[in-house]
């Protein structure tokens, strides 16, 4: 019989997981809460650095799992530790028993208007990256379209590097995605003068800086090193944006036709639920702890248990299917190295 | 009128809406890469002017695209141009030509 | 000797009268304004200069040398000088011949000044004399070293390769009109010549030709067009002459006293700047000598062509051309003229406009002065004696960033006991040199005049310098009577020759690469030679000396960005290393760094070089 | 503007306030302001409403002026705070409400302090026995007098003879409401709807009829920033930061402005006069400045109290217009009667600003 492995979350790292587990001839089970696949970047329009459009990598790696079992609309009711198993019980009655479980369960969006002096939420000509890339795939959101848009505002780190926002931990990719968005915003309005507020730009990854300048040098985005501090509406129904410029050192504002919040990654409540039910540890900044962040990013202090993606933090695309790939290999051998 | 021994004082703040872009596109046109600048001060912390006027390539970058173009000409009233900004700079900015032309482009008088 | 007509006219001379009356007017009005362009002082320089008869005798040499022998293409290119020379002396000779003949057969035609031209049309010299037959002979030999000439010419402008170019100019259409008048007034007059020889008399060539022509032409009747066909040649070459490269033979008789009168280039576009302009023959030597020629992009914004936009008042590219330019002045060492580019280039960018301008009068000098005064004894203020020198050693901007040089000159000073004291330590104002470059000429004036001051009451009596870039500067511009101005590689030769210090030689092979300002700029070639060879072996780069390749870093160019420079940097250092050197040495800190971004060997100023060999122990 | 979602903020940041009985406490500075603004609390409480409300006459200030203007440590300002929770306790009474929003942010801080540091209440506890021999309990709640009035602004409606309504027009008043920067600047969660969009004074414009102005300068200091008013070196500072708040509120025609802080009508009201002097420029119709109201004046107003009884006629900016608007009928006449109907004489006029 086929080695089963339960794999929480049919987001990018689930599918990826799934697929490897597939050609590996193993048995993968994905239960995914919502009512269809790809989690976070389904939604999204195009990935940098490369501009790929995010939909062909997802229907890819649906393409490649479509023999998992897939329990959509599903959830973990509970899961207990049998002798050298696992007992999950799902919502939809149905009670799978496993030696190994992956976690793909992601991350969450900051909600943007827990920043209420941002006013997500309040002022109409608020939204964020995830609204942004919404209306880049579907064209619909009254916010922008229609609008004569002249001005337009990104707010890097919201609700990312900020313990008044409860999240002390960098959320790695909004200040490539706020250059992608501005980039793309920036080739829809090409008269828009484009502002960026960052406390820092982190551009860490292959291609990254180069984009970076592109945006700089080719179209004209304005970086501005300064945490936005208040957004208030005027009379016209723009919004106003206040920082300090700390390269000038002197108070900065400017009115603006749209601003773009960038949501940070923050932990998913329901991995640290079920997280719970095995007594997996939870580090500091909520998400999930590995065995170590060096060596053993991918497995839990558990036996059995195996995390990949950005449940254990923030990750990149690649980051995610990386570790969903050494995640399987680490199943494969250990499964391996049992049967032997 | 200052009757009262004090009055509004003018805001240091910089104001976007106010600021006149036109002289720094024109700059732009001819130093496309002076926006490439990403603050890392190198051309400052080399620059021998810095000891006289404060100059700093960076901060008049800054200044003129923060319409406080007085304050960069105060900044670079010393310059030598000796050409050490361009040796330090990562970005590879022509900081002399770059110099030269915001001394072509902008006018003192201009300016209220 | 017989005169054919006695008119000693004929219509066919029209053509050659309109060409010569155009240009020699045209020359004359233009070398009157140049004189009344030049300032009054260089005015007084150019006349005195004519009276002196040294400075006359050496404008007698050049004129022969370089107008006329083409010495400096010969020392350049053989084949090139032979074509240049073969055409210009051979028609020198040419009027020298037909005017004593003229003088000699009938002087009474000397004020008809066609009469030397088609002196065999109108006159019939016997050639069973001696003295017919001789000039006879002289007159066809020139003729025939001139159609050789011409013969290279015409396949160097088919094939430029032959004669080791890879680059030459590209002609404009006036150009072409005057090079095609030229080339055909040759073999016109060969044929006038031949036709006329029956009855004028005629030598090898033309008596030869006679015959050939006679054998199956007959017809007197073909004599006079080839006579009016030469004339219209003639005419059309001087007509055109002003407005083409070929103005270049007027312009240098009169460049040529100008120069060695001393006078240098202050008007962009007046005066002796102008007059280098029409002399630039737009030979093309400068598009290979040019180091950014190497990037094909840049072969248009070569000397040849800054002088030809000038003379078209192409504003936007003259503007181009100047600020692109590396200043590197290796135009200026090839040119067979003697055109300065590097000069015209700092002339065209000092006549910009600019609203801003800096100003150094808030820097305080009296307090750069406390921070390197050591020779004047504060309390009253005399200069403290000392029997050692008192040498001031001004790093320079550049030398901040190669610490390693002012660190070595240094330790090389302690060790030959020398008194000195560092000027910029903490900092101090530019020499000026990267502002005059840039054109800004009064804002340079105004650092060398704070640098005086503090030089001045430093009570140093000698001025050290690591850069050549301040180096150039110093000599040229600052006015330090009594205190000697003096590039570390010159001083650290004179070390070695008086015994302070002993360098211990060792087997690396070094190649020493010419910093252009120190090279070209000042012309030290030798003394940074002598100090390398004593602490290893010298190798030379492909091209060295006076020719030596920029290494691309120079503050001349304004505008070549980091980028563009790439390319210049790699074929320098491709020349430097084609003896196979294990470190390559340079005296300039700029060279130094540019050189270091891209070598795969190690890349040292001569200080660094210096200060090892004496540390090293004996082998 | 998107309502629901301030709704939201508001139903996120709703407090505690108990029904009756406060220990009450004066601001220093607001009795000679605007002196019938506690009196008419008072009033409206005891009179109108009918609550418990007792007052100390033995209370003094709560070190807050002099602890933001950094004269007295802050050990200083909680034995001072100290003592009159201990007249609080003394009175038997353990709700607090303060009528000062820098008392109000004071008290505050120090009850969150203690509450951090414990051992900082112990200390104060021993300095305030030494020097008084005084002992005291923390109280149970602590409110701002705008919180009371807030709780109370429907009932306050009911009983209502005026609306903020331009009688002629039937349109609701603009109203802009001004919060005092220590009242939820610092303890967001201690103050009515919170810090970014509070909603204590915005609730009451609401309940009697006005409409709520948001403008882009709306959290912004109404610039008296104790130490740059008191050093005069700083005063322009202090007048640029009420400009800016003008400057930014001109565009929406505001026809008064509520405040809850001591300083803030204070201010409001005295810098538009300086405005109108220095630089010519007046923010109301016809030359008038905009009138700037305590929330008591307000209330007082639209439970149908004389506007010379409230004191209007100690405001800089001339009220009338805004009286003539909402209809309430007053006499020129008695604009500067005393309560004995004594005339106190006309106060010399500005020259740019109309006054009445």
């Amino acid at each position: 019989m086929k080695e089963i492995v339960v794999i929480i979350g049919g987001g990018i790292a689930g599918l990826e997981a799934a697929s490897q587990l597939l050609k590996l001839g193993y048995s993968p089970i994905i239960v995914e809460k919502s009512d269809r696949l790809g989690g976070h970047v389904a939604r999204w329009n195009r990935l940098f650095p490369d501009m790929t459009p995010a939909q062909d990598l997802v229907s890819e790696l649906i393409a490649s799992s479509k023999d998992a079992n897939i329990f959509l609309n599903t959830e973990i009711s509970f899961i207990n530790r049998l002798k050298d198993s696992y007992n999950i019980m799902l919502s939809n009655g149905i009670s799978i028993i496993s030696k190994y479980i992956l976690y793909t369960t992601g991350f969450r969006l900051f909600e943007a208007q827990k920043k209420e002096e941002y006013g997500y939420g309040i002022y109409n000509q608020v939204i964020t990256n995830a609204d942004l890339e919404h209306w880049f795939n579907t064209n619909k959101d009254d916010r922008i379209s229609g609008k004569d848009i002249k001005s337009i505002g990104f707010v890097h780190c919201v609700g990312s590097r900020d313990e008044k926002a409860r999240n002390s931990q960098c959320s790695k990719v909004c200040c490539i995605t706020a250059i992608k968005q501005a980039i793309e915003l920036k080739e829809k309005y090409p008269e828009a003068e484009i502002y960026c507020f960052y406390m820092d730009l982190r551009l860490f990854g292959k291609k990254f800086e180069d984009f970076y300048t592109k945006a700089q040098r080719d179209h004209g985005i304005h970086f501005i090193r300064g945490r936005v501090s208040e957004v208030s509406e005027n009379i016209n129904g723009q919004v106003i944006v206040k920082a300090e410029d700390t390269l000038a050192g002197k108070p900065l504002k400017v009115t603006l036709d749209l601003l773009v919040l960038m949501s940070g990654m923050v932990c998913n409540p329901d991995s640290t639920k079920s997280a719970s039910m095995l007594s997996l540890p939870i580090d500091s900044d909520g998400f999930l702890k590995s065995s170590d962040n060096v060596f053993h990013i991918t497995s839990s202090p558990r036996k059995g248990i195996y995390y990949a993606g950005a449940c254990t933090g923030p990750k990149t695309v690649p980051e995610t299917l990386a570790e969903a790939r050494s995640a399987v290999l680490e199943i494969h051998s250990t499964i391996t190295g049992e049967a032997r | 009128m200052n009757i009262f021994g004090f009055r509004i004082s003018p805001s240091s703040a910089i104001n976007l809406d106010n600021v006149d872009k036109e002289r720094f596109r024109e700059l732009c046109r001819i130093e496309p890469d002076a926006v490439r600048c990403m603050a890392c001060g190198s051309c400052s912390a080399t620059c021998p002017a810095a000891g006289f006027s404060g100059m700093s390539v960076r901060k008049v970058l800054l200044y003129l695209q923060r319409g406080k173009e007085e304050e960069a000409f105060k900044l670079m009233s010393n310059c030598m141009l000796c050409g050490k900004c361009t040796m330090v700079c990562p970005r590879g900015i022509n900081t002399r030509h770059l110099i030269l032309s915001i001394c072509r482009i902008y006018d003192k008088e201009e300016k209220k | 000797m017989r005169e054919i007509y006695l008119s000693g006219y004929n219509n066919f001379v029209l053509p050659f009268m309109i060409g010569m009356i155009f240009v020699l007017s045209w020359c004359v009005i233009g070398a009157a304004r140049i004189i009344l362009q030049l300032t009054g002082e260089d005015r007084k320089k150019f006349f005195l200069s004519l009276i002196n008869p040294k400075i006359m005798a050496k404008n007698v040499r050049d004129w022969f040398c370089d107008c006329l022998f083409h010495v400096k293409l010969w020392k350049r290119n053989m084949l090139l000088g032979y074509m240049h020379s073969s055409i210009a002396f051979g028609w020198f000779m040419l009027i020298v011949i037909g005017h004593i003949e003229v003088f000699l057969y009938t002087p009474q035609r000397v004020h008809q000044i066609w009469y030397p031209i088609f002196f065999r049309y109108f006159v019939a010299v016997t050639d069973s004399t001696m003295k017919g037959s001789f000039f006879f002979f002289l007159m066809d030999f020139f003729l025939l070293v001139i159609l050789s000439g011409i013969i290279l010419a015409i396949i160097k402008r088919a094939r430029s390769r032959f004669f080791g170019m890879r680059r030459t100019t590209n002609p404009s259409i006036t150009d072409l009109i005057g090079l095609y008048s030229l080339w055909c007034i040759f073999p016109l007059r060969l044929l006038a010549e031949g036709f006329t020889a029956d009855i004028s008399g005629g030598s090898f060539l033309t008596k030869s030709l006679n015959m050939v022509l006679h054998s199956f032409l007959s017809d007197q009747m073909n004599m006079l067009p080839t006579w009016w066909a030469y004339s219209i040649a003639l005419g059309v070459f001087m007509c055109i002459l002003p407005f083409s490269r070929y103005m270049h033979i007027p312009a240098e008789i009169l460049l040529i006293p100008m120069r060695n009168a001393g006078i240098k280039v202050t008007h962009a576009r007046k005066g002796y700047a102008k007059l280098q302009v029409y002399s630039c023959p737009s030979c093309g030597v400068c598009i290979d000598a040019c180091p950014m020629s190497t990037v094909k992009a840049n072969t248009k914004d070569t000397t040849v062509y800054l002088n030809r936009q000038i003379k078209r008042y192409n504003e936007r590219r003259i503007e181009e051309i100047s600020d692109k330019c590396l200043l590197c002045g290796k135009c200026t060492a090839v040119c067979p003229v003697g055109v300065q580019g590097d000069m015209m280039r700092i002339a065209q960018r000092s006549v910009r406009k600019y609203k801003l301008a800096p100003s150094y009068a808030n820097i305080d000098e009296n307090a750069l002065l406390e921070r390197c005064n050591k020779f004047v004894n504060t309390s009253n203020n005399t200069v403290t004696s000392d029997r050692n020198q008192r040498v001031m050693y001004f790093a320079g901007c550049m030398t901040s960033l190669t610490p390693s040089i002012s660190k070595s000159t240094a330790a090389i000073l302690q060790k030959a006991g020398i008194r000195f004291e560092i000027m910029d330590k903490d900092g101090g104002i530019c020499c000026g040199r990267p502002m005059f470059m840039a054109g800004r000429i009064a804002q340079a004036k105004e650092m060398i005049e704070k640098n005086t001051a503090i030089i001045k009451a430093s009570g140093a009596d000698t001025l050290l310098l690591s850069c050549p870039i301040c180096y150039k500067i110093f000599k040229e511009q600052y006015q330090l009577e009594g205190i000697e101005v003096i590039h570390h590689t010159e001083f650290f030769d004179r070390l070695i020759e008086s015994g302070k210090i002993t360098l211990n030689g060792s087997d690396t092979r070094y190649v020493y690469h010419d910093p252009c300002e120190l090279g070209r700029g000042c012309g030290i070639y030798e003394q940074p030679r002598n100090v390398v060879r004593k602490a290893g072996e010298l190798v030379e780069a492909e091209k060295h000396g006076k020719e030596s390749i920029c290494c691309g870093g120079s503050l001349g160019s304004l505008t070549l960005g980091f980028d563009k420079r790439k390319a210049l940097t790699e074929n320098a250092l491709a020349n430097l290393t084609i003896a196979s050197p294990d470190t390559i040495v340079t005296a300039c800190p700029l060279c130094r760094s540019t050189f270091n971004r891209y070598s795969d060997i190690p890349v040292k100023d001569i200080a660094e070089i210096v200060d090892e060999a004496t540390r090293k122990k004996k082998r | 503007m998107i309502y629901q979602g301030k709704q939201k903020i508001w139903s996120d940041y709703q407090k505690e306030i108990p029904d009756d009985h406060w220990y009450y406490v004066r601001s220093c500075i607001r009795q000679n302001f605007f002196p019938a603004s506690e009196k008419m609390f008072l009033e409206i409480c005891r009179d109108v409403l009918g609550k418990d409300v007792h007052e100390n006459e033995h209370h003094t200030t709560c070190g807050g002026i002099a602890y933001h203007c950094d004269t007295i440590p802050q050990e200083t300002a909680m034995t001072i705070v100290a003592r009159q929770f201990a007249l609080m306790t003394e009175a038997g009474y353990e709700n607090y409400a303060a009528s000062c929003i820098t008392s109000f942010g004071n008290y505050t801080e120090i009850l969150e302090t203690w509450h951090e540091f414990p051992e900082l209440e112990t200390k104060i506890r021993e300095l305030l026995w030494k020097s008084c021999r005084k002992e005291f309990k923390k109280p149970k709640y602590l409110a701002h007098t705008s919180d009371l009035i807030y709780k109370f602004r429907n009932e306050i409606a009911e009983k209502a003879k005026f609306r903020l309504v331009n009688k002629e027009t039937g349109e609701p008043l603009r109203v802009v409401e001004h919060i005092g920067c220590h009242y939820s600047k610092m303890f967001p969660s201690k103050g009515v709807g919170g810090a970014e969009y509070p909603y204590v004074l915005a609730g009451m414009i609401e309940s009697w009829g006005g409409n709520v102005i948001d403008y882009p300068e709306r959290r912004h200091c109404c610039g008296y920033g104790f130490r740059q008013y008191h050093v005069k070196a700083n005063r322009s500072y202090s007048l640029s930061n009420t400009y800016k708040k003008f400057e930014s509120m001109e565009p929406y025609k505001p026809d008064m402005i509520i405040t809850n802080c001591p300083g803030c009508p204070y201010f409001l009201d005295r810098w538009q006069y300086v405005i109108a002097e220095t630089e010519g420029k007046t923010y109301g119709q016809n030359g008038f400045g905009i009138p700037v109201l305590t929330y008591e004046e307000v209330a007082g107003l639209v439970l149908g109290y004389d506007p010379w009884d409230l004191g209007l006629q100690l405001h800089q900016v001339g009220a009338e217009p805004l009286l003539d608007k909402i209809g309430i009928e007053y006499n020129p006449e008695d604009k500067y009667k005393g309560l004995d109907k004594k005339d106190l004489m006309r106060p010399e006029l500005p020259t740019n600003l109309k006054c009445f």
